[in-house]
């Protein structure tokens, strides 16, 4: 990676963001787009636990949900704007990620893998079992954020959809802005060191522990706030954005869209977004059709689909 | 007291269930390092395919015969299909089309099939056998029994056969294993073979007693993998042991402290579990010179 | 015995082997020698089918080899102990050896495990033994022993003095050199060029991707331009 | 035309409840055009599959009202889905009627939300007049973890004092539970229970019944409305399901209901339609939608093309025979629907029969 | 006061004590060498000394500190490092990437200003990449610089092992089987770089089974055998000894250096 495609890659995803919408036919476009981004934000975080790091997580919804009901219940319970209980989630699900991060993360592979689930359930089961909390299965009410009736008062006057495509798109790029900086940093370094070898990594000075840890609150308060904007958005949240299927979901867009690639797993975010949107006209043939999907990238395109593009037109070049 | 056995005939029931679900993992798991997570798709087709074709008509036993060898097949249509052409994608790939092969034939399933709940009838009848106050369904004991031989099956196969062994040589090391002569294609072929084979088999003992849908492998799957992990993945001991100890904490937990969190409770004590020991109760940790 | 023909090899779209040509007549020990990076262990996996080739054609014992799967290759009598060593890690020492001699069930395995044991004493004592806790040299003799349980007309050796104590070295060397007694034809590959050119009876030279040089390994051994690129002399 | 949106569960966890509602919908769609449509405009129907997933459900409402353009919106399989789409159709302006349970979608009472299924704390009620009726004051309860069986505990606790009936234990299994001997054997060694409450859809409740018989409890069983269909006995299995009772709807005893009933020609026509053209049993759910598409239809009959007159016409709805029961609404009250609408059924001999 | 200083280290495996009550010590600038036949315990040792393994019994200290059983990490903070018999690569990044990493400590600053590219961070980074350059110039790999490491041949990854160690700029560098996989020829260049190096005033341990290079360099040689420590001294003494000729040198010693050469 040259310094300058950092920013090649920013700019990039910055006029994409600013340039889709010229072309969206309706307001609904916005609410796929805003969905988009917010699952980018939530993929771009695992990049840096998996991609970077190497280590597997199939739990991070429930940090998603973490961040979501943050947003739920502080501002009812605590009387916290909607604003600062994002911090709030954010700030919970790190602290949470330290503890479990602590004893889990000297696992390896599936066993890491099995770990952070039950650490998804864990958080999904109270979130439906507490109901006298969290409404239980049937989710509860989240208040909407005061921005947008602030803007108004500028006379900025955005619909719903328009205004979280543009806070969803916002908190991605700055999410991608940061893993691009973390990729080229010494500890991003370290983190992908860490991920060819251990032991090599620890005898060059590299705390491994100390750097994985770091990289699952890292990856813990993307999925955070990630749940915080889509509760906020739908203005409902339910156990559902904490579950299983939501982990590996975000997992499944992660290593489709390209693991090491930031760009990449965002694009497989958008990809995974979209594609249910699109096989409504197929309903019947729908789950048929995205598991075909799924398998079809991963054989033809082996390492995802952004680097495994990059590498077949690189190869091409020589 | 007999509540406590009652608790515990349940454990085993459900932990039989798990376990083998659990044993399905170990031989894909083995060959090649992939948690193969459509193994409950294979759970599922073995007791969708035998509840249509029993009431097409078929006489149980044959519909159950059949239902696994169409498994079977399936199975090895996705490694050749699926798997195969990917081979040297990263782990995580495979795992990713796995999960993709369980949507789809999820989704085939629902077309196929159809969207409802089905069983057909125990094996041996419905009258509860009674125990010391405690009671236990007779499918029950095909359950455990069935978890019990395919153990001792794979436990044999792994430990006493060459081509047991060949299929670990081609998880650890596919490069060598070729140059030992041994056709590591054909080793996928038959692991993917008897990984569904199991997998429709604990479909056709489980369903009298869970019930089968086009949706019940996810489920399934995720419970067998934790049991399996909880094992040791790979393990046939784990499988077994791991499935049972997941049945019994669930059971127990149901029993004495709160059915609400018995599931949390048993990935509570997987992961203190795991917290000493890192590689499941029966896992081998890998020996990695440097 | 074994004939290689403009044999050209990539890794993706970099091409490491350029069309090499290469004859090992049956009952010779063959080595070819080279720079790091030169492509020698490409050019064994090419021999065992783990590489694949783009150009050029294998034969062997009088059969096409080229189209050959690699797991057919040890039946025809084509055996590697190849470089890293590549034993399973998570196997015994034992089933190592047994799973040497995959493709055969009659009672000649136990016998050819004892040879292996009696060859290489320490395995004997480590049989039961993960054979990936195993010191580095010892790896590397199970390695060779492993290769040797496939009762090969032809053995292919990637660096199998890497790691092993001088003894051991030149107890390497005396084996291949009883292997040519028992008729197995050997090509080897070696860094310890002058070890390897001394028991062999011709050698080729490769550098990046080609053969630069071949001949009687004696007249190899007095070239001056070997002996200061390769033997440090 | 005129646009109809729908969003249900058609697949996921719930597809038990949207899979019929999905069909119901299409055919109920199709009848109408076929008998020439609304005031000859026919209605053009787009249907979603949410997979039970509340943040598609809203992506899809969304959809509906913004890309679709739809006058007026069914679905929402789920309180979480409805909940999710509720929030859509309040900002947009279009009419909606829900198919999920749960009271709190129309109490408080939304502008431009309805529902045809009757509320879980209504099932709750029906259970415990007929538990009155038969002397049963302390019950155990055992109910599952899915959005409908924690919504309906949680009323049945909150209504059951007003008819003096104690719980007396309170479990809980998954939703993708095998066995629930544990559960049951706690509630059969907790002294005084007189009757077993299972609040509950899906396999839950055919394992519950079965698992009862086999461990030999003798209380009585009452399930929910949530398994009221045919394929809950076969499940259950006819030996182990005699004897339990449910509130359900006219739609499950079509054929024995006494001519006079106002309901008969609704049910046995409904009935007759879905079973010819799907060849499967029908279901309380799929009458849900039944009943919601109806509703609607009569209500764009006056309102048209215009949601807010949909809207009022919906709300000027009187006396309305649907298969759950008969509507009136009002702009207190969104359901219409009253206790006299749910019927005490017991089964017998692997069959359903009336109670009152 | 030794830089380095080994008493008494063992350790077992199930049954087999595989290094038993070993001790050396090494000042700046000296080259020891561990010798021994295979499986004698020498990687064994090095994976103590360097904190992979912990060990039962004995004390590693450095600079008279004892630092037996301290993590590798801090190790390395302290100056220690090593590279592997059995490669230890981080294959998925670039040869220089795999040099950087080696700067790891110097490079490495507060994590927020690495996610924010504050420009200390920047600067660091930049530091470090070209002295990573410098280096990989050092042992001829520059040209390979934004190569994948996991296409390199095996030589060509020893190298890489080396200078990456390097990086760390340690005060004791631990070398197991350096020139193994090498050609005379090669094995002379990294004959030439650990001389170097240890006048530069590292302290260097040094496994090798090349012969001829442990007699040219080392200054002192301690030679194992099942574990233990069966003798030490110059190399001229040792290679003498005939214990050690009979465990590991062979009878004919001046044909096994020769056989290496
Ligand atoms: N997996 C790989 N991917 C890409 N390139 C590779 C790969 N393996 C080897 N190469 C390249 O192919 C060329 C030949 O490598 P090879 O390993 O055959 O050399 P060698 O002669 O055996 O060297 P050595 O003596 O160091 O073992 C080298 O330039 C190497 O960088
Ligand atoms: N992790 C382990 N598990 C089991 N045995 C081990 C382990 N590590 C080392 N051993 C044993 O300890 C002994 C010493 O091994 P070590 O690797 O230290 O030898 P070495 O002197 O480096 O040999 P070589 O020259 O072959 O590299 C060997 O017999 C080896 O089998
Ligand atoms: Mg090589
Ligand atoms: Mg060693």
């Amino acid at each position: 990676m040259k310094l300058s495609s950092k920013w090649v890659q920013l700019a990039a995803l910055a006029v994409l963001v600013a340039v889709l919408p010229l072309f969206f036919p309706s307001g609904y476009y916005y609410r796929v787009g805003a969905l988009i981004f917010v699952n980018g934000l939530a993929v771009t975080g695992l990049v840096i636990l998996i991609g970077y790091a190497g280590q597997i997580s199939l739990g991070h919804a429930g940090f998603a949900g973490i961040g979501g009901y943050a947003c739920a219940l502080a501002p009812e319970h605590l009387g916290l704007p909607p604003s600062l209980s994002i911090l709030l989630g954010a700030a919970i699900s790190a602290l949470l990620a330290v503890l479990i991060g602590k004893p889990i993360l000297r696992l390896r592979g599936y066993y890491l893998a099995v770990a952070t689930l039950g650490f998804g359930i864990l958080v999904s089961m109270v979130l439906t079992n507490e109901r006298a909390l969290t409404g239980g299965p049937d989710g509860m009410a989240v208040q909407g954020l005061a921005l947008r009736k602030i803007l108004r008062g500028w006379g900025w006057r955005l619909s719903s959809g328009e205004f979280w495509y543009v806070m969803s798109a916002l908190a991605m790029l700055l999410g991608v802005w940061i893993a691009l900086n973390l990729f080229q940093s010494a500890t991003g370094r370290a983190m992908r060191a860490l991920h060819g070898s251990e032991v090599a990594a620890r005898t060059v000075g590299i705390d491994v522990a100390r750097l994985k840890l770091q990289a699952f609150v890292i990856s813990a308060v993307y999925a955070s706030v990630s749940g915080s904007l889509l509760a906020l958005q739908n203005k409902f949240v339910t156990p559902d954005i904490a579950g299983f299927m939501h982990s590996i979901e975000l997992v499944t867009m992660a290593v489709l869209g390209g693991v090491g690639s930031v760009v990449g797993a965002v694009t497989g975010g958008a990809i995974l977004t979209l594609l249910p949107q699109v096989l409504t006209v197929f309903a019947e043939y729908e789950q048929l059709v995205l598991g075909l999907v799924m398998i079809l990238v991963m054989i033809f395109l082996p390492r995802g689909l952004l680097p495994s593009i990059a590498a077949k037109m690189k190869g091409r070049g020589e | 007291m007999d509540a406590l056995l009652q608790f515990l005939l349940s454990g085993v029931t459900v932990g039989a269930v798990y376990a083998l679900v659990a044993l399905g993992f170990t031989i894909i798991y083995n060959a090649s390092d992939v948690v193969n997570f459509a193994q409950g798709e294979f759970v599922m087709l073995g007791g969708m395919i035998t509840v249509f074709t029993y009431q097409a008509g078929l006489p149980l036993p044959l519909a159950a015969v059949l239902a696994i060898a169409i498994t079977s097949l399936v199975g090895v249509a996705l490694n050749k299909l699926a798997l195969e052409p990917a081979r040297g994608a990263p782990v995580v790939s495979l795992i990713i089309i796995t999960i993709g092969a369980s949507i789809f034939i999820r989704g085939a399933a629902q077309l196929i099939f159809d969207k409802q709940l089905h069983r057909f009838p125990s094996f041996s009848g419905d009258q509860p056998i009674h125990i010391l106050g405690a009671t236990l369904v007779p499918q029950s004991l095909w359950v455990i029994g069935g978890a019990v031989l395919v153990f001792i099956g794979l436990w044999l196969f792994f430990t006493k056969t060459l081509t047991g062994k060949a299929v670990l040589a081609t998880a650890n090391n596919r490069l060598a294993a070729q140059l030992v002569g041994i056709n590591t294609g054909w080793i996928m072929t038959l692991s993917f073979a008897l990984s569904a084979a199991i997998g429709a088999l604990a479909g056709v003992l489980v369903t009298p007693i869970t019930l089968v849908g086009y949706d019940v492998g996810v489920g399934l799957a995720l419970k067998g993998f934790a049991a399996a992990m909880l094992g040791g993945m790979g393990n046939p001991k784990g499988a077994l042991v791991g499935g049972i100890a997941l049945g019994l904490l669930e059971a127990l937990t149901a029993g004495y402290l709160s059915s609400q969190y018995k599931d949390a409770v048993a990935f509570i004590v997987i992961l203190a579990v795991l917290f000493v020991m890192p590689q499941g109760l029966f896992g081998k940790s890998t020996t990695e010179r440097v | 015995m074994l004939t290689v023909e403009g044999l050209r090899s990539a890794y993706g779209p970099i091409e490491v082997l350029h069309g090499v040509d290469l004859e090992v007549r049956s009952g010779e020990i063959v080595t070819v020698v080279g720079a790091n990076g030169a492509g020698k262990t490409t050019l064994l996996h090419c021999l065992s089918g783990t590489q694949p080739i783009s150009a050029g054609r294998i034969q062997f014992r009088g059969d096409e080899l080229t189209t050959v799967p690699a797991y057919r290759r040890l039946r025809r009598g084509l055996a590697q102990s190849p470089e890293g060593r590549q034993i399973f890690t998570n196997l015994s020492v034992e089933e190592n050896l047994r799973l040497g001699a995959f493709l055969y069930t009659d009672e000649r395995v136990e016998r050819d495990m004892q040879d292996a044991f009696a060859m290489f004493p320490i395995l004997r004592e480590k049989r039961n033994l993960v054979a990936g806790g195993l010191s580095g040299g010892q790896q590397q003799m199970l390695a060779i022993a492993r290769a040797l349980m496939g009762r090969p007309h032809c053995l292919l050796l990637d660096e199998p003095s890497m790691g092993l104590a001088p003894l051991i070295v030149a107890q390497i060397f005396e084996v291949v050199e009883s292997l040519r007694a028992r008729d197995v034809t050997i090509l080897l590959v070696e860094q310890n060029a002058y070890g390897a050119l001394k028991i062999a009876d011709r050698g080729y030279v490769m550098e990046t991707g080609r053969i630069s040089m071949t001949g009687p390994a004696a007249e190899l051994i007095a070239d001056p331009r070997i002996r200061e690129a390769y033997l440090g002399i | 035309d005129i646009k109809l949106g729908a969003s249900v569960s058609a697949s996921g966890p719930a597809a038990f409840l949207g899979d019929p509602e999905a069909k119901t919908i299409e055919m109920m769609v199709d009848q109408i055009n076929e008998e020439g449509g609304i005031n000859g405009e026919k209605i053009d129907l787009v249907l979603y599959d949410d997979g039970g997933d509340p943040n598609k459900a809203r992506t899809f409402a969304t959809r509906l009202v913004e890309d679709d353009e739809v006058v007026a919106i069914i679905g929402g399989s789920t309180t979480g889905t409805t909940m999710s789409i509720l929030s859509v159709a309040e900002d947009a302006e279009v009419p909606f009627i829900s198919l999920a349970g749960a009271i709190q979608i129309i109490d408080p009472v939304h502008k431009w939300v309805f529902k045809t299924p009757h509320t879980d704390r209504m099932a709750c009620e029906k259970i415990f007049s007929d538990m009155q009726k038969k002397g049963i004051t302390k019950i155990g309860m055992i109910s599952g973890t899915d959005g409908f069986g924690a919504s309906m505990q949680a009323q049945c606790k909150d209504v059951a004092p007003k008819y003096a009936i104690e719980i007396l234990s309170d479990e809980t299994y998954g939703p993708q539970d095998a066995d629930m001997t544990p559960q049951l054997t706690k509630i059969r060694n907790t002294q005084g229970v007189q009757a077993i409450l299972n609040p509950g859809f899906g396999q839950g409740p055919a394992i519950v019944t079965r698992n009862k018989a086999q461990l030999g409890i003798d209380l009585p069983l009452y399930e929910s409305h949530g398994v009221a269909s045919d394929g809950f006995i076969e499940l259950a299995g006819a030996a182990a399901a005699e004897g339990v009772r449910l509130p359900g709807t006219a739609l499950l005893v079509a054929s024995i209901l006494p001519e006079s009933d106002p309901q008969k020609p609704v049910v046995t026509a409904y009935k007759a339609a879905y079973e010819a053209k799907y060849g499967e049993t029908v279901s309380t759910f799929g009458g849900y939608a039944h009943d919601a598409v109806d509703l609607m239809s009569h209500a764009m009959k006056t309102g048209g093309n215009d949601p807010a007159a949909i809207r009022d016409a919906l709300e000027a709805t009187q006396g309305y025979v649907g298969t759950t029961g008969i509507y009136s609404f009002s702009p207190e009250d969104h359901l219409g629907l009253d206790l006299s609408a749910f019927k005490m059924l017991e089964i017998h001999d692997g069959g359903w029969t009336l109670i009152d | 006061m030794s830089l380095l200083d080994v008493s008494g280290l063992g350790i077992g495996f199930g049954g087999l004590r595989a290094v038993d009550n070993v001790g050396f010590s090494a000042e700046p600038g000296e080259i020891v060498s561990i010798i021994g036949p295979n499986g004698a315990g020498k990687t064994t040792l090095f994976n103590m000394i360097s904190g992979v393994y912990l060990p039962d019994s004995g004390h590693v200290r450095l600079d008279g500190r004892d630092v037996t059983g301290a993590a590798p990490h801090r190790l390395a903070r302290m100056g220690l490092t090593r590279t592997f018999q059995n490669l230890q690569i981080f294959q998925d990044m670039t040869v220089l990437e795999n040099v950087i990493v080696g700067f790891h400590q110097s490079e490495s600053g507060a994590l927020l200003s690495d996610l924010l590219a504050l420009p200390a961070a920047r600067k660091r980074s930049e530091i470090a990449r070209m002295q990573a350059r410098e280096l990989l110039r050092r042992v001829r790999l520059d040209k390979a610089a934004e190569e994948l490491a996991g296409n390199l041949s095996y030589g060509a990854l020893k190298r890489l092992e080396i200078v990456r160690a390097l990086a760390m700029q340690p005060r004791v560098l631990l070398l197991d089987e350096p020139a193994a996989g090498c050609n005379a020829v090669e094995t002379e260049e990294i004959d030439h770089l650990i001389v170097e190096l240890a006048q530069s005033g590292i302290a260097i341990l040094l496994v090798e089974h090349d012969m001829k290079m442990v007699m040219r360099i080392s200054n002192h040689v301690v030679v194992l055998d099942h574990g233990e420590k069966i003798a030490e001294g110059s190399p001229e003494s040792v290679s003498k000894n005939p214990d050690v000729i009979a465990a590991y040198l062979g009878a004919g010693d001046e044909e096994s250096v020769d056989a290496d050469s």
